[in-house]
C-alpha cells in the first residue's frame, strides 16, 4: 500500500513521513487530553500522527485500528479503552506485523508478552492508588490535632470513586484506602459512591454527605481531581476553607485547577499523573518502530523485562507544586 | 349521594394528581428509613440541585409539547458553560484563558452564551420546520456538531483541554451564594428558577405564543388550516429552549466553579425523562409547568434520597431504575382502566 | 351556461388543475358562486370535492388554473391567508386540537389579546356570543376530547361562521349530526344567507341539497360536469348526472328473511354511568336491526359494549343461546362479531398503511399458510374483492390510505369487516360520507350477508337509510330503549317521538 | 409524452429511494477525497463494523414502529457481552471470573446471554402494554437497573471489577474469523447480520406478528378495534429485540475479546438515529429492513470514512453532525413540497 497523497492534512500531518495511527480513549479525558498534546508535540516533523478518539468504547476503537491498517499505519499507538481488549488489537497487528506502543493503560504481562513488537508505556493504576494513600498518612500524621475532629485516632473519611469498573477508580479505590491501613492507620468509611469522574455529580454527593454527617466527615478521598474540584464547591458553600473551618481533600492526575487549589489551602495533596513523558515517550518508541528501529534507539527511555516502560508517578503537595506545574510547560 | 360525590370528587383529585402523591410518597418512604432526611438544609440542597436542571427541562418541555424533541440540550449547556466561564475567569487565576481579559461585568458573558446557545436552538428550530429534518435527527446532529464546537472552543492554547477554573468571585457569587433568610441562606439559584418557572408559565398559559404551541403538538393540521404560522412558532419555540440551556449552563460552571466541554453531557436525557415523569406526553400538545417541576424534583429527590441514605452504588441503579418505572405505572393508572 | 360579469360572483374557480403523484385529481375545473347564495357541489366519492375547496383555501396550490375572489384575483399560499381574505371553510375531516378547550379552538390562530397576553375572559365571552348567536349549548371551557363527535362538529361549524367570511367552505358538515342538529344547521345557514354570506356546501345526503341549495355544480372524476339551478334539478336528475348513468333506485330490494334469533341482549348496563342502561333487545338471522336515537343517545356506547371496547355492569349477552362476555375485541371478533366504528379517522384507518394492509388486516388469521406466514396472493385476491365491490378508487392496493378520498376511506374499512364474514356485523354509521352510488353498493351487500343468515346492527342518524334497509329498528333515547318499532309499519316522526321519550 | 412519464417515474424513483442515493453520494464523496477509501478491505470493515449494529438496529426497529422506542438496548449489550464472556474464557486463563468453569460449547452461554436479555425485554414489554407507562419510561427505567444488574454481576470476586479477557479461542473464532473467498476472508459476523436480516424481514412481511407491529404503530385504536392483540404482540415485538440485543452482545465480546459493564453504552442513541435515518417513523407504522441496514451503513460510512480521511476528530464530530442533518433533509424533500 503506502502512504497516499491525497488525505487531508492537520497541522502536524506531513504524507512524506511515515504514518502511526492512534487512538486516545476518551478525547475529553482531562489528563488524556495533555499526554494527546505531548504526543503531538513529539511528532512533529518525524511521524504523520493520525490521531483518532475512541469515545470510550473499545468496540469503537477496534473499528479505528482496523481502519489505521487500512490506511497504511507502519506503527500503532494504542491507549486502550478496556485493557483486556490487547489481545485483539495485537492480532489484528500481528497479522500485518505491525508494531504497537500501548500506553496509559497497560495491558496483560503474558499479552504483552505474545507478540515481539508490543510494548507498554504508562503508569500502572495501583501505584496512583499507592501514592495517593501514602499522600493521606503522611497528611494525617503530620495534623492529626487538627484532622481527628472525633479524637478517636481514625479516619473517617468519605469517598467519591470514578465510573465503577473503570480500572484506574477500582485500583485507587482500593489502593489507597488499602495503603493507609498498611501505615497502621484505622479508617472508617462514612460514605462510599461514584461521582463518575464528574465535578458536577460529586458536588451534588457531597451535599448530601455534608447534610448528613455533619462534621463527622475527617478526609475526603476522591479518585480524580474533577471530583475533588466538586466537593471542593460544595465544602464551601457549607462554610469550609473559610476562617479555620477545614476538611482535608485529595484528588489524582495534578490538574492545574487543582494545583490552584494546593495553594490556596484548599485542597492537600493530588498524584501527578506526568501526562508530558508518557506522550513523549510513546510518540518516541512509536517513531523507532515505524522506521523499523530498535523502539529505545536515540531515546533516553528503558524497557523492564516486561517490555514496559515506566512513568512514575509523583506525590504533590504544597512544598513540591512546582513540579507540577513544570509539567505544564 | 353527597357523600359519593365527594368520595368521587376526592379519588378524582387524586387521580389527576398522581403525580404529586408519588413525590409525597417517595419523601415520606426515605424519611421512614432515614429520619433526619426531614431537614432544612436537605430541602435547600435538592431544591438549589433542581434548579438549573429545572430551567433546562423547561426548555425541553415545550419542544416537547409541541410534539418535537431536544437531544442537543445537554451539549448546550456544555457549550454556555465553557463559554461564560472561560470569560468570567479571575483577573489573578494563574491559568486563563484569555490571560489579558480584564473583569467583566456579570451580564456580558451570560448574555453572550445565552445568544449563541439561542442562536443554536433557532438553527435547531429552522432545519425541523423549514426543512421538515425531524426533531430527534435535527437534534441530534445539532448534539454532536455542538459538542464538537464546544470542543474545539474548550481545547485551546495556552492551556489546552483543563477544566476552566478560578472563576471570579462575582460569578462564584451569582451561582453559589444566596439570601440570608433565618439561619440559613435560601441559594440565588432557587431564585432564578422560580422567576424562570414564572416566565415560563406566563408564556405557556397566557400569550399567543403558548397556546400556538400547544396546538402545534395537539394537531399541526388544525393549526395550520386555523392560520397558525407553524414555521415561525416552532423556531421561537426551539429559541427560547436554547435560551434556557444557555442561562442553565452558565449556572452549571458557576455552580460547580468549573466547566470542561463535557459539562452537560446526557443532561437531556435527564430533563425529558423529568418532563415524561410529570406528565408532558411524547406525542404532544399535553404538559404543565407544575408537571415538569414535579418530575424535575422527582428525579432530584431520588438521587439525593439514595446517596443520603448511603446505597451502594449498584444498588442505586436497579432502586433508582424500579422508582422511575414504579412512579410512572402508578401515575398511569388513571388511564389504565377500560372505559 | 349564461357567462355572467365578474362581479355577479363573488368567488370564481376557473380552469383549475390539480395532479398528484399517480392520479390526475382536478382538470380544469370551474366552480361559480353567487353571493349570498348556497352552492352545493357534488360527485362521487373521489371526485375532487374536497381537493378543489383544499386548492381554494390554500391548503393544496393547484398546477394550474385561477381563482377570482370579488373580482380580484387571489392565490392563497396558506390557510391563514384565505382566512384573513374572507375565506373559512369546515373541514370534511375534523381537524381540532383534541387536548385543548372548545374556545381555545375556536379562536386558535387568532387570539384575542390585551397587551401581549390573551384576554381569556374576552375569548370566553365571545364564544359564548358566538355560541348563543347559533343556538349552540356548549360549555367553551370544556376539553374537545370530551364531546362527542356532533359536539365536535358543530363547534367547527361556529368557528367556520365565526370568522364572519364572505365565503364558506362546508365539506360535509352534516355527516355526523342528526336529523334534529341538521334542521339547527340549515337555520344557521338561512341566518347566514340574509347577511349576503355564500356557502359551498358538499354532502351526500340527496334531501339537503336540494332543501338548501340554490345552485349545484357537478363533478365527475376530476372534472367539471354542470352547474345548474337547484330549482331545475331532481334527486335522480342529480344523480345521473354524478354518476354518469341511471340509478333507478336508491335502495335495494330487500329480500333477506328474519328467523331464529342468535343474540339476545338482556338489561345491559354500561359499567361507567352515565351511559346506557338496561338494554334489551333480540336480533334474528337475516335480519337488518336499525339503531336509532339523538345524539348522546349512547347508541355508540351500545355498540362497543357488544364488541368489547367498554366494560358492562350488569346484564347479559347470549349468541345462539350461549351466554358470551366479549372482554375485549378479539374474543369478540372470535365469537362472531365485527364492528365498523363511528369515528374513521381515531379508530378505522391506518392512515400511513397501505389500501391492502387496511382491507386485510382484520382477517390475518385466514391468510396462515402451514408455514405460518400469510398468503400474499390471497391478500391481494381479498382487497381486489374490496376494491371491486365496493368501487374504491384508488391508484392501487399500495397506496397509503391516507391519501383516498375520505368515502373511498370509508369504503375499505366496511370492506375490512365483510371479508372476515362476521355472524353479528355492527355497523356505527356506517354510510358516513359515501356517496348514492356506492351506498347502494354497500346495502347490497349488507342485504346479501343477511340473505346469508347473519344479523346486522346499523346505527345511523339518517333516516331514510333506515327506514329503506332495516327490518326493524330499535330507538334509543338518552340510554334507554324507548321502543323497538316494525320498519314497515313505522314512520319518520314516530321515531323522532320516541328518540325524545326520555 | 412518453418521454415526460418516463422522466416522473425516474423522478419518482429517486425521490423514494433517496437514502440510498445520499448513501452512494456519500462514498461517492470519500472516494473523491481519497481514492484509495475504495478497496475490497475497506468495504469488509465496513460491513463487519456494521453487522453487530444492524442486528440491534433491527431489534429497535421494531419496537420504533409499533410507536415506541427503546433506551435500554445498550445497557442489554452489556449485559449479554458480560454474561458470555463470562462464561466463554479460555480454560488456562489466569483470571477466569470462574476459575472451574470448564470450556463450555459456545452455544450454551450464547444461549444464556440471549435468554436473560430476552426476558429483559420481556418484562419492557409487559411494562409498556400492561402498566401503560410509556416506552420512553419503561426502556429508561430498564437501562438504569440493567446497567446496575450488569455492574453488580461484573465487579465480583476473586478478581472484582476487571474487564472480562482472555476470551476462548473458538469463542474468538465465532466473532473474528470468516470464510476465506479469494485473498479475503469474509468475516462470520457479516454472515449473521445477513441472516438475522432475512429472518426480520421474513418476521415483518410474512407473518401476522409483522403486519400486526405495523397496525400497532400505524393506529393502536385502530388496531385494538381490529381484532390485534395489542399486549401480546408488543411482548413478543420487545421480547424479540431483547434476544437480538443479546445475540448482538455476544458478538461485541467476542470481537472486542473482552467485555466491561460499560460495553455498550449509548448503542440505542446509534441504533435510533440509524433507523431514522432508514426512514423509520418515530410516531410508528412506517419501517423497511433494507431502509435500516442502509441507516446503519449510512452511519458507518461516516465513522470509517472520516477515520480514513484522517479528519481531526473535533471536526469530525461537527462534519457528522452536518452529514446527518444534511442526508435527512435531503431525504425529506419528497415530502416537504407543498402537496
Ligand atoms: N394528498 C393526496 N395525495 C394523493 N392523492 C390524493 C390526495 N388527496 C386526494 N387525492 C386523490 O384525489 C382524488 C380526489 O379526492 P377528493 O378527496 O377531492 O374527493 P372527494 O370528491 O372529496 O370525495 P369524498 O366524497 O369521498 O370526500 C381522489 O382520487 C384521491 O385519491
Ligand atoms: N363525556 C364524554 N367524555 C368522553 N367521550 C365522550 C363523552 N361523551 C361522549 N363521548 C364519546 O362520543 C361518542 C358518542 O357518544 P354516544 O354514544 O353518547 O353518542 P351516540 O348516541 O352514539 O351519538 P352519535 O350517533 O352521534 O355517535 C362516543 O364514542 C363517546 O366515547
Ligand atoms: O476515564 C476518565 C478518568 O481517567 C483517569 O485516568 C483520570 O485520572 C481521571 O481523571 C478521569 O479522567
Ligand atoms: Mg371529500
Ligand atoms: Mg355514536
Amino acid at each position: 500500500t503506502g502512504c497516499n497523497n491525497n488525505t487531508s492534512g492537520g497541522d502536524s500531518k506531513d504524507d512524506s513521513l511515515p504514518m502511526v495511527g492512534a487512538t486516545i480513549y476518551k478525547f475529553d479525558d482531562n489528563f488524556m487530553s495533555y499526554v494527546r498534546r505531548s504526543m503531538e508535540e513529539t511528532a512533529k516533523g518525524k511521524i504523520n500522527l493520525m490521531l483518532n478518539d475512541s469515545q470510550n468504547d473499545q468496540s469503537k476503537q477496534i473499528e479505528q485500528i482496523d481502519t489505521l491498517i487500512a490506511k497504511g499505519a507502519k506503527a500503532l499507538a494504542i491507549n486502550l479503552v478496556d485493557p483486556k481488549a490487547a489481545q485483539t488489537v495485537i492480532d489484528k497487528a500481528k497479522a500485518k506485523n505491525i508494531p504497537v506502543i500501548f500506553f496509559n493503560k497497560e495491558p496483560d504481562a503474558s499479552v504483552l508478552a505474545s507478540y515481539d513488537k508490543a510494548y507498554y508505556v504508562g503508569t500502572n493504576s495501583a501505584e496512583s492508588g499507592i501514592i495517593q494513600g501514602e499522600l493521606i498518612a503522611k497528611a494525617w500524621e503530620a495534623n492529626k490535632d487538627k484532622y481527628d475532629k472525633n479524637k478517636d485516632g481514625k479516619i473517617q473519611y468519605v469517598l467519591l470513586k470514578g465510573e465503577p469498573g473503570h480500572p484506574d477508580a477500582e485500583a485507587r479505590t482500593k489502593y489507597s484506602v488499602e495503603t493507609v491501613k498498611e501505615k497502621g492507620i484505622e479508617v472508617e468509611e462514612l460514605a462510599m459512591d461514584t461521582a463518575m469522574w464528574d465535578a458536577t455529580k460529586a458536588t451534588e454527593k457531597m451535599d448530601a454527605w455534608i447534610s448528613k454527617f455533619n462534621d463527622k466527615i475527617e478526609f475526603v478521598i476522591c479518585n480524580n481531581d474533577a471530583m475533588a474540584l466538586g466537593a471542593i464547591a460544595s465544602l464551601e458553600k457549607a462554610g469550609y476553607f473559610n476562617g479555620d473551618k477545614f476538611i482535608p481533600v485529595v484528588g489524582v492526575d495534578a490538574i492545574p485547577e487543582a494545583l490552584e487549589m494546593i495553594e490556596k489551602g484548599k485542597m492537600i495533596g493530588t498524584v501527578l499523573n506526568d501526562a508530558k513523558n508518557q506522550g513523549k515517550a510513546t510518540i518516541e518508541l512509536a517513531t523507532n518502530a515505524a522506521n523499523g528501529k530498535d523502539v529505545l534507539e536515540g531515546t533516553e527511555w528503558k524497557l523492564d523485562e516486561t517490555k514496559a516502560v515506566r512513568v512514575p508517578y509523583v506525590a504533590i503537595t504544597k512544598e513540591n507544586i512546582q513540579v507540577g506545574k513544570d509539567s505544564y510547560k | 349521594m353527597t357523600q359519593d360525590i365527594k368520595n368521587s370528587a376526592v379519588i378524582k383529585w387524586f387521580v389527576d394528581n398522581v403525580i404529586y402523591v408519588v413525590l409525597v410518597l417517595l419523601v415520606a418512604g426515605i424519611v421512614v428509613i432515614s429520619p433526619d432526611f426531614l431537614s432544612i438544609t436537605n430541602l435547600i440542597n435538592i431544591l438549589s440541585q433542581s434548579s438549573s436542571r429545572i430551567i433546562i427541562a423547561l426548555g425541553v418541555a415545550g419542544i416537547l409539547i409541541t410534539a418535537g424533541t431536544d437531544l442537543s440540550a445537554g451539549r448546550m449547556v456544555g457549550l454556555a458553560a465553557v463559554i461564560s466561564a472561560s470569560l468570567l475567569q479571575a483577573p489573578d487565576y494563574a491559568y486563563k484563558m484569555y490571560p489579558n481579559l480584564p473583569e467583566l461585568p456579570l451580564f456580558i458573558p451570560i448574555l453572550i452564551a445565552m445568544i449563541a446557545t439561542g442562536v443554536l436552538g433557532a438553527l435547531n428550530g429552522i432545519i425541523v420546520s423549514k426543512f421538515h429534518v425531524p426533531p430527534f435527527i435535527a437534534t441530534l446532529g445539532m448534539m454532536i456538531g455542538v459538542y464538537g464546537i464546544t470542543s474545539i472552543y474548550f481545547d485551546r492554547p495556552p492551556y489546552g483541554a483543563q477544566p476552566i477554573g478560578g472563576l471570579s468571585e462575582s460569578f462564584i457569587k451569582f451561582a453559589q451564594r444566596g439570601i440570608p433568610v433565618g439561619q440559613y441562606e435560601v441559594p440565588y439559584l432557587i431564585i432564578y428558577a422560580v422567576v424562570v418557572s414564572i416566565i415560563i408559565w406566563v408564556i405557556w398559559n397566557k400569550t399567543e405564543l403558548g397556546k400556538n404551541m400547544y396546538a402545534i403538538g395537539g394537531n399541526p393540521e388544525a393549526a395550520k388550516v386555523s392560520g397558525v404560522n407553524v414555521t415561525k412558532n416552532l423556531i421561537i419555540i426551539y429559541t427560547i429552549a436554547g435560551i434556557l440551556y444557555g442561562f442553565s449552563g452558565t449556572l452549571e460552571a458557576g455552580r460547580v466553579g468549573s466547566a470542561t466541554n463535557n459539562t452537560g453531557n446526557m443532561y437531556e436525557l435527564d430533563a425529558i425523562a423529568a418532563c415524561v415523569v410529570g406528565g408532558v406526553s411524547l406525542s404532544g400538545g399535553i404538559g404543565t409547568v407544575s408537571g415538569v417541576i414535579a418530575g424535575v424534583l422527582i428525579f432530584q429527590i431520588i438521587n439525593y434520597g439514595l446517596a443520603f441514605l448511603g446505597v451502594s452504588p449498584y444498588i442505586q441503579f436497579i432502586v433508582k431504575g424500579l422508582i422511575i418505572i414504579l412512579a410512572v405505572a402508578f401515575d398511569m393508572r388513571k388511564h389504565a382502566k377500560k372505559k | 351556461m349564461s357567462s355572467a360579469s365578474s362581479a355577479s360572483y363573488i368567488l370564481e374557480m376557473k380552469n383549475v388543475t390539480k395532479r398528484f403523484p399517480g392520479v390526475v385529481a382536478l382538470q380544469n375545473v370551474t366552480l361559480k358562486v353567487k353571493p349570498g347564495t348556497v352552492h352545493a357541489l357534488m360527485g362521487e366519492n373521489g371526485a375532487g370535492k374536497s381537493t378543489l375547496m383544499k386548492c381554494l383555501f390554500g391548503i393544496y396550490s393547484m398546477d394550474e388554473g385561477q381563482i377570482l375572489l370579488d373580482g380580484k384575483e387571489v392565490k392563497f399560499e396558506n390557510s391563514k391567508q384565505a382566512l384573513e381574505n374572507g375565506v373559512s371553510m369546515v373541514h370534511q375531516e375534523l381537524n381540532q386540537v383534541r387536548q385543548r378547550s372548545v374556545m381555545d379552538n375556536i379562536w386558535l390562530g387568532r387570539y384575542p389579546k390585551k397587551g401581549v397576553l390573551i384576554d381569556e375572559k374576552k375569548m370566553y365571552e365571545d364564544t359564548l356570543e358566538i355560541f348563543k348567536g347559533l343556538d349552540i349549548h356548549i360549555d367553551p371551557r370544556r376539553k374537545v376530547s370530551t364531546l362527542s363527535v356532533s359536539e365536535m362538529q358543530m363547534v367547527e361549524i361556529a368557528k367556520a361562521v365565526s370568522y364572519q367570511s364572505k365565503v364558506i367552505v362546508m365539506d360535509e358538515p352534516t355527516s355526523s349530526l342528526t336529523e334534529k342538529e341538521v334542521e339547527h344547521l340549515f337555520k344557521i345557514i338561512g341566518k347566514l344567507k340574509q347577511e349576503n354570506i355564500s356557502i359551498i356546501y358538499i354532502s351526500h345526503k340527496m334531501e339537503e341539497i336540494l332543501k338548501i341549495s340554490d345552485e349545484v355544480t357537478i363533478m365527475r372524476d376530476g372534472q367539471y360536469i354542470t352547474t345548474k339551478s337547484a330549482k331545475e334539478l331532481t334527486t335522480d336528475e342529480i344523480i345521473r348526472l354524478m354518476v354518469g348513468r341511471e340509478l333507478s333506485q336508491r335502495f335495494p330490494p330487500k329480500t333477506n328473511k328474519p328467523g331464529d334469533v342468535i343474540l339476545r341482549v338482556k338489561d345491559l348496563t354500561a359499567e361507567t354511568q352515565p351511559s346506557f342502561s338496561n338494554v334489551s333487545f333480540e336480533l334474528r338471522k337475516g335480519e337488518i336491526l336499525g339503531v336509532a336515537g339523538l345524539v348522546g343517545s349512547k347508541r355508540t356506547e351500545l355498540l362497543e359494549s357488544l364488541f368489547g371496547l367498554r366494560a358492562i355492569r350488569s346484564g347479559t349477552i347470549e349468541i345462539h343461546g350461549r351466554t358470551i362476555n366479549n372482554k375485549s375485541p378479539q374474543e369478540a371478533i372470535e365469537n362472531g362479531f365485527a364492528l365498523v366504528t363511528e369515528e374513521r379517522r381515531t379508530t378505522g384507518i391506518f392512515p400511513d398503511l397501505s389500501v391492502r394492509f387496511n382491507s386485510i388486516i382484520s382477517n390475518l388469521r385466514k391468510y396462515k399458510t402451514k408455514w405460518l406466514f400469510v398468503s400474499d396472493s390471497e391478500m391481494h385476491n381479498d382487497t381486489k374483492w374490496v376494491i371491486d365491490s365496493m368501487k374504491v378508487k384508488t391508484p392501487s392496493q399500495k397506496t397509503p390510505i391516507r391519501s383516498l378520498s375520505g368515502g373511498n376511506q370509508q369504503k375499505v374499512i366496511i370492506g375490512r369487516w365483510l371479508l372476515t364474514k362476521p355472524d353479528i356485523l355492527l355497523l356505527d354509521e356506517p354510510t358516513r360520507g359515501i356517496d348514492v352510488g356506492a351506498k347502494f353498493e354497500i346495502y347490497q351487500l349488507i342485504n346479501e350477508l343477511a340473505k346469508e343468515g347473519k344479523g346486522i346492527i346499523m346505527v345511523s342518524s339518517e333516516m331514510p337509510e333506515l327506514l329503506g334497509v332495516t327490518d326493524r329498528i330499535l330507538v334509543m333515547s338518552n340510554g334507554k330503549v324507548a321502543g323497538i318499532v316494525d320498519t314497515a309499519k313505522t314512520s319518520q316522526e314516530e321515531i323522532m317521538r320516541l328518540s325524545a321519550l326520555y
